[in-house]
């Protein structure tokens, strides 16, 4: 990306002792900043992307390695019945007092009251500082590290008792309180490495917050929060310098050309990507060989980069297994020997006539029909407004089309389409949906493709299934109860060969029955301009794995600004 | 004697009331609720969220839907709306009334001003064709305003966004007003008031302008027509004999009898001016009430729609009923002529 | 007496109220007729005015391509060339580009032009008949009825139509062009109701119109003969401005993407998928943009000239002038210098 | 076909007189996609100072052209040629067709001003009485105070209440009160002329006649000189001191108005009095004039009326008939006036 | 249906309008009395003349008489059958009303609204034909059409008939009005002012020629006209009556000749006074009214409605109205006090500007 020249764009060396500016480093936001509150839990107006730098969080996920790294914790230990998290040396509330542990604990509380998913494994009574700068929780639930960290990967360091404590009295009173979801607090007391200035119609300010203990990596004065909506507006903004960043943008390759020089691209992994949920009780698709056919017949290679415009935005599943991580190839690390499984790669329009013959389908009229004589076609439905996935969905529904499946595009407004398509009584026969929620253990995504509430009511996957022998799809079949598998794996060390095992029996069960086809993986970009800035290589493990490098990079002195002349 | 003013007001209330009522079971109609809404634009912008996280979210949205029969809902609304409450925005979470009174102005300042200049240049160049009927000018302004005239006002926007603001970047492409600029609106701050209208106005050039340009050519159109009308009257041709100076008979002929029949249809652009700027505001991002009704709709937001919808009803029904009882003391004409206009 | 007589006519008395053919037209003569007044005469006046001309052809340029467009002109597929060609790059393989989806932007223009024009007459033809018929219901009944439809009238005329639009297309999610088109003129025919009231109370005060009652003719043939052909120009009128409501609404809901559609494609979606594909801030994709731009602002261009020029087409004087089985010889005025004002012509 | 254009064949009007408007050859042309239409074709007439002249004709005759003409006030795209020299009561005549814009201006309705054949449509709608008479006091530099005054005088000789009138916009008066108000608008700036172009036509009879009743006054009380156009001939035999008759934009006829109703010479005249209706003669003389009115772009050659006329010969189809005296105050173009006499017999009873 | 009845026969018919407020919401809605209590008999194979002042109400009555109009009081009967009896469904009159709706025809004023300006003269003449005669074919329908239009004159009669309106002059497009209604072969045609809008030497050209046709056919006309010398001629020639109608009522009626010869009433007075004849006298410089301007007819003066312009109107004219009475033997009946030598009238003060005595001719 970006140009050749010798100075490099990404702006020179970042040596680690550059001095202190009074730079402004500027990025967008869609929410408008008059409007904005700072309480999270309250849906309406939290600025997401400003909430990054406002607030810390207990610790940060690399999504490249599938690491934790510090935040605001500096020390976190899962153990078997208990999980001990420690803060950070000298993280400091914004209106100057100390975060403590009791912060931790009003946190962990207020989000158990809050119905967080860490309720699975432990409850409020469980939760309690044991020293200035710890918190114990019980655990009640065999649970492994990876899958406890990840329930709490989401938490920031936000409920400070200036605002919070009386509401975490009244949900102890009270669990139906609506004390939290109703607090609007129209400024923060943030930990994060900005502090809350000003809010204006268009524009938030947040400047440096010297207490912070990020505050000796950072070295401009001042993070400020554009209002700007629609992602034309965004390209606009950092071609015409109004901004010194964009972050998660999708930019195909002709527009990211139209960018200054200066401008560079970073991209970062979301291990989330789109794939085709089938109807299982769909006649034809809740059949397997129907379902494999489809995989066959669509290039997915061609989907992936019609949808990222020509560009690398997005990276085609090379293996579907559900198992996260194609965008480096990582999710084969999972795989004991991926020769085994089927890749579907290309477009292999012979494998998936035959196929649909050993169905029991015939091509008349280069379209095929069942032994019924009945057209096997299909509505293929994708919310309106997500132009990649559409882009896509056209690309994958002319190529059905061309190999002789009816299928028809529909494009449905976003509500309509989660509300009732989805999640409500429509139904559909197929539609766009993800594999995985960007986690890159396989517990997750796994868990969520075969054995998640979705997989039952949103695409009526069956709770078993019969599955041959790893690799040998002619082999004997066995019943794979999906319930009883997960529950075990959510406890397993991850590092040990059952574990593993598992997880590939699983991959195998879902690489041959295609409970969901993947498609592709979506990488996010963020841009920044080097104008007045230095930022690191992607290269560089913190530069490309931790979300969003616009937010978290100042954080370490790998977003620095330049010195001013 | 007061009985046209009575039968006119009632004639409006219905209006609003009808227009009201449909609209609330309309909107009911509409596949989709706020919380699938909400659940949509989680999905999208947090693509790391949880599926557990997000289906509390969306268990939380669906709390604060009323669930009473839809009748009820409809007389609750309607007793709100009696006692001037416009509901709560589901989506913000803040009293829809806010919100309108923070978008409606930007509206008005945008469209009013693009209304008033449309409507100086169409009637201005209406008249000078009108003076030149057959010349090459008058060909050329009758296609050009044709021309211009056929191209929607959106993509108008569009293009001058295109090659005015992105392309020569001579102007803003979106927002209200500049970031280092303090909102002032003071008699007391003359100077800042003034630089902030101006830069207020700087920011709405390309919206205002895109509404202009097109609408001038309507209303160039429409006035060249009656001019050429009122050109041809044989009183026209009695007040050249009698001498008058050709101001006299250009401002107060010519150019008062082909104005005022447009009076009318000025009024009801007025009225519609809010409604119609649902499009080009969302192409310029500019959050006055077309922005924040497509917001809505997307979002499900039915009070925010309601109050939006109800807001854009009335500014039309006070346009038309203004023009209903104005245009006979306006123009001498009409009472002759008769309800008929 | 027999002196006036005389002077009148060399005819006896009572002659003419009994007399009959002694010789019959032939059915070819009589059709020819039919066809010159209906069709021929048409036909010339609108050829006879530069601006109805250029409309007529931009017209008829549109329902050809509408009509044999997608038999002649291939489909446009995905990856059917390279991505982003710009016109012409490729000779006149993609004569106006390939968009990011390596789709002929020629083909796409072309194939939605079918569904485009569908919406196009069920907009205009709905709105022409709601408005047509109940103007002039209203118009002619008078009394109580004419009260109750004005009041509905009013109120539809009050409906904010573009937000109503919206919220219809939401609720009905149409994909079929001829239910599209008829939502998006949902509430535009409440204008042309109320502009053929009037015209019809106006009319109905013209003398013929009594002479025909005085005839005992039935009001419905009363309307059809006397009172239409005088509202016509004002449906042509409105008929345009129908489809031109339906291709800016279209076009502008497609466009925010409120309106759902399929893989079909439409110059609205093109738009749409331009706008935020980019083509506004690389020079190379901008004839993506430029070219569904174009081509709607070309037709709405022809349809207002073509209803520009074509109000003549409804005016007596022109077609006595262009029909050839009137003489013209006969004509006292020339009407192409009709005075405007003085001298009293009568 | 123009009869001539030396100015010493000019209509007599016997003793010398004071002539107060000289119009020589006054040709009033369109052209069109047709041809060229001579819709006034070499008008010479006098109008003496302080007379009434009556113009009449059928409809599309030229009487309009003929009463814009003497304003220089055709419409576009008409070409007025000729000459119009106007004698003030003061100072230099002038010729009305050669005159700067300036003084055109000021000629108009200072010296000469008109009512025009649509009264009803003579007033801007949107501006009360009141406004016209001031603007046009106005735009001539008049004392407004003054004029003010006069008009309340010429609007109370006229029968109107000069306070209701004023206030009132042009729509809320009849057409008799219209009329009459145009008729104080044109004469608010003394003029020495005045032109009306069937003052009467859109009004009721008794409202034409009593109009016609007042404008006798208002000569005597101005001191003004009328050119009354009308298609009524019986009304302006009440009012005129002479009559000219036009046929087919040409004059036919002129001379004092007994001279017309007693001893018309040209046979289109005589047709015209027989085909009459009135209340006085008796039924059966009544004659309707066979034929229709020439086509302005195509005028029969010769004299034009031969088409129509029983006298008609040969030559009158090839040559142009001059004007002929009569008496001192009676021309006649027709080649047969004497023959009149005896071969149309006059059916109207004039003189009782 | 009896041969005695007359054609058409009205009985102290009265139309009042209720005027619409118009724009001005601050006016009242009005009524104008149009006609109030008037009775007239037309037989068949008559003319009757109706003169007066514009805004008398001529048209109102004569739409009427024809069934046009619908009165607001007394009856309007054909042949002895109320045509709007007649008119209502599932009446069982003695007359179809489709029958009256054939027999009664009009001609209107202005010659340029009469016909349709988008038909042909044939279309607007085949009209009736197909109405009324539904048995002729295309071709004798349209033989007659030109049989009709040669017969008034307008020849070649195949190419007016491919003409349309504007292609016509006034005289011809009256004409072809003309025939339109003769076409329908009607027992009274209401020809309102068909002649007003002529060229002066048309007139008596049209005249004659409905004379003709009136004679040929044997219709009855009700002649309205603001011009007494054009009603006299018509009146006249067929021997037919006059009537004058002011402020919405017949002030007087009688034979033409009569009434012109010794009007009876101020009114037909001054009429006859505003009709100029082709005479040299100067006449009355001044008018024989006390006003120019007609009363306006939304509120009507009381008592006799001529008083406040009757050159001889005393007080008692203003309180109580006159009956109508007969002048000498026959037909000729005028509304009017002096007619009365025994009135109060005589013994009444004279109003403003009147004397009993104005100069009597
Ligand atoms: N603007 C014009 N262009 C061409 N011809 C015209 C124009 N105005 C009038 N004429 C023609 O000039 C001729 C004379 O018209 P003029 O108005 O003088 O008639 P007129 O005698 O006043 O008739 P009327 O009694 O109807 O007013 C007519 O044949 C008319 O058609
Ligand atoms: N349809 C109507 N509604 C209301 N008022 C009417 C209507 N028709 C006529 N009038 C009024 O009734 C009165 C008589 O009208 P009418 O037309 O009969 O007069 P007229 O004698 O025919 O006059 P003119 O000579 O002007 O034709 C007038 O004051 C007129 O304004
Ligand atoms: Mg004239
Ligand atoms: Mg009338």
């Amino acid at each position: 990306f970006g140009g050749g020249d010798s100075d490099g764009p990404t702006g020179g060396e970042i040596t680690g002792d550059e001095p202190m500016t009074e730079r402004t480093f500027t990025a967008p936001t869609s929410v408008i900043p008059g409007d904005m509150q700072w309480n999270d839990s309250n849906d309406s107006n939290y600025p997401d992307r400003p909430g990054f730098v406002v607030f810390d969080r207990l610790l940060y996920f690399r999504a490249t390695t599938g690491e934790f790294v510090e935040g605001a914790l500096s020390d976190w230990e899962v153990g078997e019945d208990t999980a001990t998290l420690t803060l950070q040396e000298g993280v400091t509330w914004h209106n100057g007092e100390d975060a403590t542990a009791a912060d931790l604990e009003r946190k962990l509380h207020i989000s158990l009251y809050d119905n967080h998913p860490m309720g699975n494994y432990t409850s409020v009574e469980n939760v309690e500082a044991v020293d200035d700068r710890s918190v114990e929780i019980g655990l009640e639930a065999d649970v492994s590290e990876p899958v406890f960290l990840n329930s709490i990967r989401a938490l920031q360091l936000d409920r400070p008792a200036e605002q919070y404590e009386d509401i975490r009295q009244e949900l102890a009173d009270d669990p139906d309180s609506t004390a939290l979801t109703e607090f609007a607090p129209e400024e923060p007391i943030g930990t994060g490495p900005f502090a809350y200035e000003n809010a204006g119609e268009q524009e938030l300010v947040t400047t440096k917050f010297e207490d912070s203990h990020w505050a000796d990596d950072v070295n401009f004065r001042e993070y400020r929060f554009q209002f700007i909506d629609g992602n034309e507006q965004a390209w606009q903004a950092i071609r015409g310098g109004t901004v010194d960043a964009l972050h998660n943008i999708f930019t195909s390759p002709d527009i990211k050309a139209s960018f200054p020089d200066t401008v560079v691209e970073i991209q970062q992994p979301t291990n989330w990507g789109k794939s085709i949920a089938f109807d299982h009780e769909h006649e034809h698709l809740g059949q397997r060989e129907v379902r494999q056919a489809i995989a066959h017949a669509i290039d997915r290679e061609v989907v992936a980069e019609n949808s990222a415009g020509g560009g690398d935005a997005k990276a085609p599943v090379e293996i579907p297994t559900g198992i996260a991580g194609n965008f480096d190839g990582s999710a084969q690390d999972w795989l004991d020997d991926p020769d085994d499984f089927e890749d579907y790669s290309g477009q292999n329009t012979e494998r998936a006539a035959e196929l649909l013959e050993e169905a029991g389908f015939s091509r008349e009229n280069g379209t095929w029909v069942d032994e019924d004589g009945e057209t096997l076609e299909f509505e293929y439905k994708v919310p309106a407004a997500w132009n990649d996935w559409v882009d896509a969905a056209i690309t994958m529904n002319q190529h059905l089309q061309d190999f002789g499946i009816e299928t028809n595009l529909v494009t449905r407004d976003d509500g309509v389409y989660f509300g009732e398509d989805l999640y409500g009584d429509t139904g559909f026969d197929a539609a766009g949906f993800w594999f995985s929620d960007g986690w890159t253990y396989p517990y997750h995504s796994l868990n969520w493709s075969l054995n998640s509430w979705d997989a039952r009511n949103v695409y009526n996957y069956p709770e078993s299934v019969d599955v041959p022998p790893i690799g040998e799809p002619d082999g004997e079949s066995e019943t794979i109860e999906f319930g009883p598998e997960f529950e075990a794996l959510v406890g397993m060390d991850p590092d040990s060969d059952g574990t593993r095992q598992k997880i590939n029996e699983l991959a195998w069960a879902f690489n041959y029955d295609l409970p969901l086809l993947p498609l592709m993986e979506k990488v996010d970009q963020c841009f920044v301009s080097t104008e007045n800035f230095k930022v690191v290589d992607e290269s560089d493990a913190d530069a490309s794995g931790i979300q969003y490098p616009t937010t978290f990079l100042p954080r370490v002195g790998k977003l620095v600004a330049r010195a001013e002349e | 004697m007061q009985k046209y003013y009575v039968e006119r007001t009632f004639q409006a209330i219905v209006t609003v009331v009808s227009v009201m009522t449909l609209a609330f079971f309309l909107l009911r109609l509409m596949p989709g609720n706020p919380a699938d809404a909400y659940r949509a634009e989680l999905i999208q912008n947090n693509p790391e969220m949880s599926q557990a996280v997000i289906d509390q979210r969306v268990e939380r949205k669906l709390n604060v839907l009323p669930s009473d029969p839809l009748h009820e809902q409809y007389l609750t609304y309607v007793g709100g709306l009696l006692r001037g409450d416009l509901g709560e925005s589901i989506n913000e979470g803040v009293p829809v009334s806010e919100i309108i009174a923070g978008a409606l102005p930007w509206t008005i300042f945008t469209m009013s001003i693009a209304l008033l200049l449309s409507f100086t240049i169409g009637i201005s160049l209406g008249a000078a064709m009108a003076y030149k009927e057959g010349s090459r000018f008058d060909y050329g302004s009758s296609v050009l305003s044709i021309l211009l005239n056929s191209i929607p006002n959106y993509i108008v926007g569009i293009l001058l966004i295109w090659f005015l603001g992105y392309r020569l970047e001579l102007f803003p492409t979106g927002g209200r007003y500049s970031n280092d600029m303090e909102p002032a609106m003071s008699p007391l701050e003359p100077l800042a008031t003034a630089a902030f209208l101006g830069d207020a106005f700087w920011h709405a050039s390309l919206l205002i302008a895109s509404f202009t340009i097109v609408a001038a050519g309507g209303w160039a159109l429409g006035m060249r027509g009656n001019s050429i009308q009122v050109l041809g009257e044989d009183y026209l041709r009695v007040a050249r004999l009698r001498g008058l100076s050709e101001r006299r008979i250009a401002t107060r002929y010519v150019g008062r009898n082909a104005v005022l029949p447009l009076y009318t249809a000025l009024l009801i652009a007025i009225g519609f001016a809010l409604g119609g700027s649902v499009i080009l505001e969302q192409v310029f991002t500019y959050p006055g009430v077309g922005y924040y009704m497509i917001e809505a709709l997307e979002a499900r937001d039915y009070p925010l729609m309601m109050g939006i919808f109800l807001v854009m009803t009335i500014a039309v029904v006070i346009g038309v009923y203004i023009a209903d009882l104005t245009y006979g003391i306006i123009d001498p004409r009409a009472q002759a002529r008769g309800g008929e206009h | 007496m027999s002196e006036r007589t005389e002077s009148l006519g060399a005819l006896n008395d009572g002659d003419a109220f009994e007399t009959v053919a002694d010789n019959t037209l032939s059915r070819r003569e009589r059709y020819r007729r039919l066809v010159d007044r209906w069709v021929l005469a048409p036909g010339r006046i609108v050829w006879s005015d530069v601006r109805a001309r250029i409309g007529a052809l931009i017209l008829l340029l549109y329902v050809l391509v509408g009509l044999l467009g997608p038999r002649l002109y291939p489909e446009p597929a995905v990856n059917q060339g390279p991505r982003s060609v710009t016109p012409l790059a490729e000779g006149l393989t993609y004569p106006l580009g390939t968009d990011n989806l390596g789709r002929d932007i020629l083909g796409q223009i072309i194939w939605a032009t079918p569904s485009m024009l569908q919406m196009i007459m069920a907009g205009g033809l709905f709105v022409t008949v709601m408005g047509v018929a109940v103007g002039t219901t209203a118009g002619y009944a008078g009394g109580r009825t004419d009260r109750v439809i004005s009041l509905i009238t009013d109120i539809v005329m009050t409906i904010p139509g573009l937000p109503l639009i919206v919220i219809l297309a939401a609720i009905l999610e149409p994909q079929n062009p001829i239910v599209m088109g008829l939502i998006l003129t949902i509430n535009v025919w409440a204008g042309l109701a109320r502009e053929i009231r009037s015209q019809v109370l106006s009319i109905s005060r013209h003398s013929y119109v009594e002479a025909s009652k005085a005839m005992g003719l039935s009001t419905p043939s009363i309307m059809v003969k006397d009172v239409l052909p005088n509202i016509m120009p004002y449906v042509l009128i409105t008929f345009v401005n129908a489809a031109r409501q339906v291709i800016f609404a279209s076009v502008g809901l497609y466009f925010l993407g409120v309106l759902p559609y399929d893989s079909v494609v439409n110059w609205g979606v093109m738009i749409d998928q331009a706008v935020s594909g980019g083509a506004m801030h690389v020079t190379s994709m901008a004839h993506w943009l430029i070219a569904p731009l174009a081509t709607i602002t070309l037709l709405s261009f022809g349809l207002i000239l073509f209803s520009q020029g074509t109000d003549r087409m409804f005016n007596p004087r022109v077609r006595a002038r262009h029909s050839s089985t009137t003489s013209s010889d006969g004509e006292p005025t020339d009407d192409g210098a009709t005075p405007t004002t003085g001298g009293g012509v009568r | 076909m123009s009869r001539g254009t030396d100015a010493a064949s000019a209509v007599g009007t016997g003793s010398g007189s004071d002539h107060v408007l000289e119009c020589r050859d006054v040709t009033v042309e369109f052209h069109m996609d047709r041809g060229t239409s001579k819709v006034l074709n070499g008008m010479d007439i006098d109008i003496e100072r302080n007379e009434i002249i009556g113009i009449v004709g059928e409809s599309g005759s030229g009487k309009s052209m003929f009463a814009s003409a003497l304003l220089d006030a055709v419409v576009e795209p008409g070409v007025t040629s000729g000459s119009i020299s106007y004698r003030p009561s003061e100072g230099d005549p002038v010729d009305v067709l050669d005159l700067s814009t300036d003084r055109l201006r000021q000629l108009r309705w200072e010296e000469i001003s008109m009512v025009f054949q649509g009264a009803l449509s003579s007033f801007n709608p949107t501006l009360k009485l009141r406004g016209h008479f001031v603007e046009t006091l106005d735009a001539h530099g008049y004392d407004v105070e003054t004029g003010m005054e006069r008009t309340r005088e010429l609007l109370a000789d006229l029968y109107l209440d000069p306070d209701r009138v004023l206030d009132s916009y042009p729509h809320e008066l009849s057409g008799g009160m219209k009329q009459r108000a145009l008729i104080a608008l044109s004469l608010v700036l003394e003029p020495e002329v005045l032109v009306m172009d069937e003052p009467t036509a859109a009004l009721d009879l008794l409202m034409q006649r009593s109009i016609v009743s007042l404008l006798s006054d208002l000569r005597d009380k101005y001191d003004l000189t009328m050119v009354f156009i009308t298609h009524d001939l019986p009304l302006v035999t009440k009012l005129a001191d002479r009559i000219g008759v036009l046929y087919a934009f040409e004059l036919a006829e002129v001379g004092r108005t007994e001279e017309i109703l007693r001893s018309p010479k040209h046979p289109y005249t005589r047709a015209l009095l027989n085909s009459t209706p009135d209340i006085e003669s008796p039924l059966e003389e009544m004659r309707p004039i066979d034929g229709s009115a020439p086509d302005p772009v195509d005028v029969p050659s010769g004299c034009p009326y031969h088409e129509r006329c029983p006298l008609a010969t040969d030559d009158c189809a090839t040559v142009t008939p001059e004007m002929e005296a009569a008496t001192e105050t009676h021309d006649i173009a027709c080649h047969h006036w004497n023959r009149v006499d005896d071969e149309i017999a006059l059916t109207t009873e004039v003189d009782r | 249906m009896s041969v005695d009845d007359p054609v058409v026969s009205l009985e102290n018919v009265e139309v009042h309008f209720e005027q619409e407020s118009g724009f001005n919401p601050f006016d009242d809605p009005e009524t104008v009395r149009a006609v109030d209590g008037v009775d007239l008999e037309i037989p068949e194979n008559d003319v009757v003349a109706i003169v007066g002042e514009s805004g008398s109400g001529k048209t109102t009555i004569g739409k009427a008489a024809v069934g046009l109009q619908k009165p607001t009081g007394g009856s309007v009967k054909f042949r002895g059958q109320d045509i709007w009896e007649a008119k209502r469904r599932f009446s069982n009159s003695s007359i179809p009303y489709d029958e009256i709706r054939r027999s009664l025809q009009i001609i209107h004023q202005d010659p340029g609204s009469s016909l349709n300006p988008h038909r042909t003269v044939e279309a607007s003449l085949a009209e009736p034909l197909k109405k009324h005669q539904a048995d002729l074919g295309p071709e004798d329908r349209e033989a007659r059409i030109l049989a009709m239009l040669d017969r008034v004159g307008m020849s070649p009669p195949h190419d007016y008939a491919r003409r349309y309106p504007h292609q016509l002059s006034g005289g011809e497009k009256q004409r072809v009005a003309l025939v339109r209604a003769l076409l329908m072969n009607p027992d009274l045609i209401l020809a309102d002012e068909a002649v007003s809008a002529l060229d002066v030497s048309l007139r008596v050209e049209v005249m004659d020629l409905m004379l003709d046709l009136q004679a040929q056919f044997d219709t009855s006309f009700l002649f309205i006209s603001h011009d007494l010398s054009n009603a006299r001629y018509l009146a006249e020639h067929a021997d037919g009556r006059l009537g004058v109608m002011y402020l919405g009522e017949l002030v007087e009626l009688g034979k033409a000749e009569e009434v012109l010869r010794n009007p009876q009433h101020p009114y037909t007075k001054v009429l006859k006074w505003a009709t100029p004849s082709l005479g040299l006298e100067e006449g009355a410089a001044e008018p024989p009214v006390r006003e120019i301007d007609i009363p306006d007819p939304i509120d009507p003066p009381s008592g006799c409605r001529f008083h406040t312009r009757c050159p001889y109107a005393t007080e008692y004219c203003r309180e109580s109205t006159p009956d109508r009475r007969s002048v000498g033997e026959g037909t000729h009946r005028a509304s009017c006090f002096r007619l009365d030598v025994g009135s109060d009238y005589w013994r009444s003060d004279p109003l403003e500007g009147a004397s009993l005595e104005a100069d009597e001719r």
